[in-house]
């Protein structure tokens, strides 16, 4: 019987979680084919299981950052549907005004300091909020997200490296969903597991099956418990797979459809925790139902909110600069 | 002549001079088999393999060195730069290595590598993903630096800078890329340092550049009816700019608007404003030098802001006619 | 009053902000026990201790991020980047993130950080390390941009910048540390945006920045022995741009030369050239608005090279005599 | 009895190279002293193996790229010392006419692709530099020397991760002198070894006494048939020490006198290999002093040609920006 991790608090809450990211991402998609959404997007899906495990080991007071694939751990961390809705139709109740759209929603209140459109530009930022965590002994970690293309990016390893020698509550966690938009890991990086590259900086590396929400809640769980007894920093690596292109206009010809199928049919993050839930007893069909109903509800609420929802005014332009 | 796109005048001049010379190559994120961002390289890895068109990681610091050391030792490399706002993470590459290593070096060694990167906002890509940043590198001795606003310019031009023996800035446009125009399928070259009056008038003179060329040009268009002739000038590259074609201009006319994308202050525009100021053409002018540029704004996402955040049609009309008062 | 350096009035500014405020600190490279590159620390290691005085690795990259993230989360660093030709390895940091982080997020987090750093040649360092980029930095919305000139104006300034809730950039000077006036001992602020007026004159305005407003008071010094009677104003900070004071003194003299260390090209001379132009001041001109910049070249090791590179107090004179004839 | 490396051909030719780079920093340190030299420069006294032990393996088609440390670099790559001194001097027979100055000393006709004055700087050129070594298969290799303190730079990471996934012909060879300015690399790197760095990339790392000339040698000499074998970049990290300050202006509060007299007193790289060479009956004292005397004269010829050298016209400021 599947094992089931015991930092999983409330499983039927992190399912639900799970469903929501993917439902969001659906509906982002099919917004965006419609053309109610313009610009681009990254979608997660299939990623649900880093994002969710993840932040629901993290209070509220820790923080995260995000990247250009974001909309995950911005759902996980709290951060509600309708007005990140609102944000990607680019409508003044979105967390950003309007003004940031998929690629910088954050919600500062939730301890989500905001994705970023700079692929490694989040950590050496991470670094900083982990220092005032230290200065002014907040007791909060820092988990920044990011991809395996961003550990091929000089940031990376500065941030590693400033992070190490002060020692500071941070969790660098990649997503390493094997492709830097088409750049393959196997060509890109010529080791195996890119949680290696903690060893030059001598903190702890680890890397699980990201799909398997049970690997990556037990993780985090212990590069918390290291960041907060002041031991550092920790790399996890996660291994998953974005279902999707890398963004709108992605012909995946870099990739093959078996390789896709594989991941989608048996390594779905959630169908996975579907099935230890059910086998553990933890979860009937009916709550399965119910979780999937609420979800719909609550994303067609979002959509709503999102579309009835004013455009910015044209004085706001020139708002929000400087503080 | 046949049309083809901006985009495709972009490939086709990289494809001729890779054909032509063994020792141009290029190289990227995602240029091989995905194409490019944009889909310039789209087709070329194909037809030149993986050496010539070589798929980075994503590492801007050490593929903006490494065309440096490539063409110190006789490679003439173009780099795509995937957004031309990551650029700051080049800089260094850019600035104080190839722009100075021959002037360094005492005259030795030469930095043959071109660098294209798509600039500009109204895709949708919001703050970090949509600015025009080359004033930056027009402020750097040793540097050139082109920009484009059609697809026969942007052949003809990026021949030259291809062949061009110092580190050049390609500046394209997300935008311009879907563009058509007339472009000749054989080879040719547009002398860096020449600006072209892309129509002639004798009101006013608007200095445009890149993207704002065609939003110039199509109002002085809406103008012409009500009356105004406005000749418009494309300096095509910043640097070395052409000054002599501009101040014959403004002398004819008097009258000047220097239009860019680029936020206003501290942006292209305002050397072209002072080169005309400080020049003789100063006795000439009947109202002072004008700039509309972008606003002082980081690009908003939401498309209506996005679209306010710079320059359009009317919002050009509306600056020469308050001018033409 | 008692008279210290440009240097230790920045000391000064930083230890009494420190003293003020737990949530000042700095970091840098070198800023430790060695006291830093040019020694503007020397001396505070030993008073805050390693928690508030933190010396980094060579990582500009990952610091001049930190800064952000500390600032976001509520702290008030003071970031020393050890020359300021580095910024192209921070220029994503403070061009992309720092400055657009609270547009970008609708109006939520602040960045109240100050990035300290010398800029400037004249200390035989050659190309790496002797440029003025601080045109740069006024390009971008989201930042302000300072700009001392005298140990009075650094300590005053410097407390302005560590109190204002934006990312400051801050560029000193490396041949100005050592020049001395009176400066209070107590704390004191000069608002960010306001110009000052060093020296009154009716013949001639030279708008200076930075080092070129000491030569050119020397300038002007030298000149009224010639009769020539020039008004010197210092913008003190480049963003914002006190237009008023620089726009008022043009309106009186009827003459404006802009005198500035960095390239001419793209430098922000050029958009004190176009404000002006632009302004209601063009009737007033008896002249053409004149620049006097650096060269376009890099900054050469030879020393008769580099004082060549850079408007001097006898150029200066040269300029302003041109303009008088 | 001490081993003597098979790599080095000419024994005493190396030992005479190491000498004169001594000999010419520390005429450079007086002239300095003097006022006769102006701006900054960073001395390589004590650190003379590294440079000597590697150039003296490469052929004069290979390539090196050097540091602000750089006057040993140029010298072991057969870089004349007259229009060496000629540059510090801001003489127009210098390498760069007066204006590079110490930090830009290049002698492309010798392979030495430069000095640089931004930390790290360097080695994304040597890549690139490397690239067209194998894209025209010209079958040279590239060697990139840096300091401690440039491995915590992005730049390193990424030009490593670039030259091992396109298997490049290069080696980065780390002058790992314990300092970098002021910053030891036991405050600002977390592990014992920077070799362990290349861990991240796949590549060969090994750590050697940079002060045993042999040692370097023998490395170098792997490293460089590592890479003509098609077999990629190597990583070197040589253990040294820099007697003098960073640069004219350091008091050294960072380290203590007793280190520096362990390494000045016991770990002097001239006196180890001389002392070596005399085991092995291969150098007398009276070779010894035909050295020395040797040396002296061509420094004395040195400064004499670098002060008999016109100063740059005033008219060059403007030549020499674009080809
Ligand atoms: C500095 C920088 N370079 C390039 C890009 C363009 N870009 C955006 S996402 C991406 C791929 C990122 O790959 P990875 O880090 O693996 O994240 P994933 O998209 O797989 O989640 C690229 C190249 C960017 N945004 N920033
Ligand atoms: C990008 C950059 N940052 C900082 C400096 C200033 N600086 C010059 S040398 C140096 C120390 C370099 O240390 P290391 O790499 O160990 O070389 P070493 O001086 O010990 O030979 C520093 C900080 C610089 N030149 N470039
Ligand atoms: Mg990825
Ligand atoms: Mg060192």
């Amino acid at each position: 019987m599947a094992r089931l991790s015991k930092a999983i608090k409330d499983p039927k809450k992190t399912l639900y979680q799970m469903i929501l990211i993917r439902s969001f991402e659906e509906k982002v998609e099919q917004l965006f084919q419609q053309g109610k959404i313009h610009g681009t997007m990254h979608l997660c899906i299939g990623q649900e299981a880093t994002a969710v495990g993840v932040c629901s080991l993290l209070d509220n007071q820790d923080k995260i950052i995000s990247t250009h694939r974001g909309h995950g751990h911005c759902i996980a961390k709290g951060t509600k549907v309708d007005r990140m809705m609102a944000e990607l139709l680019g409508k003044e109740t979105g967390y950003c005004k309007g003004k940031g759209g998929s690629m910088h929603i954050a919600d500062l209140d939730k301890g989500n300091l905001g994705a970023n459109g700079i692929v490694a530009g989040g950590l050496p930022i991470a670094v900083g909020a982990a220092l005032t965590s230290h200065m002014k002994n907040l007791g909060y970690v820092v988990c920044c997200f990011f991809g395996d293309g961003a550990t091929n990016e000089g940031a990376f390893h500065e941030a590693l490296n400033l992070a190490s020698i002060w020692n500071l509550p941070v969790i660098f966690f990649c997503e390493n969903n094997k492709y830097a938009m088409s750049g393959s890991t196997d060509d890109m990086i010529n080791i195996q597991k890119i949680a290696d590259r903690s060893k030059s900086y001598g903190i702890p590396g680890i890397t699980i099956d990201g799909n398997n929400i049970n690997e990556v809640a037990d993780a985090i769980d212990t590069a918390i418990k290291h960041a907060k007894n002041n031991k550092g920093p920790t790399l996890i690596e996660a291994e998953t797979y974005r279902w999707r292109g890398h963004s709108r206009s992605d012909a995946r010809k870099y990739r093959d459809r078996e390789e896709e199928k594989e991941w989608r049919d048996n390594r779905d993050p959630i169908a996975l925790f579907i099935e230890q839930l059910k086998e553990n007893n933890i979860l009937t069909d009916g709550e399965l139902e119910d979780i999937k109903k609420r979800v719909i509800e609550e994303i067609e609420e979002a959509v709503k909110f999102a579309e009835d929802s004013v455009e910015p005014s044209i004085n706001s332009l020139k708002e929000d600069i400087y503080a | 002549m046949r049309e083809i796109t901006y985009l495709e005048a972009v490939k086709e001049a990289m494809i001729q001079e890779m054909k032509e010379n063994d020792d141009v190559f290029i190289m990227g994120e995602d240029i091989g088999i995905y194409g490019g961002a944009f889909g310039v390289t789209n087709g070329m890895f194909e037809e030149f393999g993986p050496e010539r068109v070589r798929n980075t990681p994503i590492s801007e610091s050490a593929i903006s060195g490494c065309v440096i050391g490539a063409a110190v030792t006789g490679m003439r490399p173009i780099l795509e730069l995937q957004f031309s706002d990551f650029i700051t993470i080049a800089t260094d590459n850019i600035a104080n290595q190839a722009a100075k290593l021959r002037y360094m070096f005492g005259g030795k060694g030469k930095v043959p590598i071109v660098v294209r990167t798509p600039g500009g906002s109204g895709a949708g890509f919001a703050a970090q993903h949509s600015q025009s940043l080359e004033a930056w590198m027009t402020h750097i001795p040793g540097l050139k630096v082109v920009q484009p606003s059609s697809p026969y310019d942007a052949k003809g031009l990026l021949k030259a800078a291809i062949d061009e023996d110092n580190p050049v800035m390609f500046y394209e446009h997300k935008l311009l890329y879907g563009t058509r125009e007339g472009v000749p399928e054989e080879s040719y070259t547009i002398p860096l340092g020449k600006a072209e009056t892309k129509k002639e008038g004798k009101d006013l003179t608007i200095v445009a550049t890149g993207i704002m060329v065609q939003r110039s040009l199509k109002a002085a268009e809406l103008l012409s009816k009500e009356g105004v002739n406005i000749e418009v000038v494309d300096p095509r590259t910043l640097v070395p700019l052409d000054k002599d074609t501009i101040l014959h201009s403004v002398k004819k006319t008097g009258r000047v608007l220097i239009v860019y994308e680029a936020v206003k202050r501290s942006g292209y525009g305002a050397e072209i404003a002072s080169v005309i100021a400080e020049s003789d053409v100063f006795d000439y002018l009947d109202a002072p030098i004008m700039r509309l540029g972008g606003e002082e704004v980081p690009i908003p996402y939401n498309p209506e802001l996005e679209r306010k955040a710079v320059p359009q049609v009317d919002t050009i009309m509306d600056a020469v006619k308050e001018m033409m008062i």
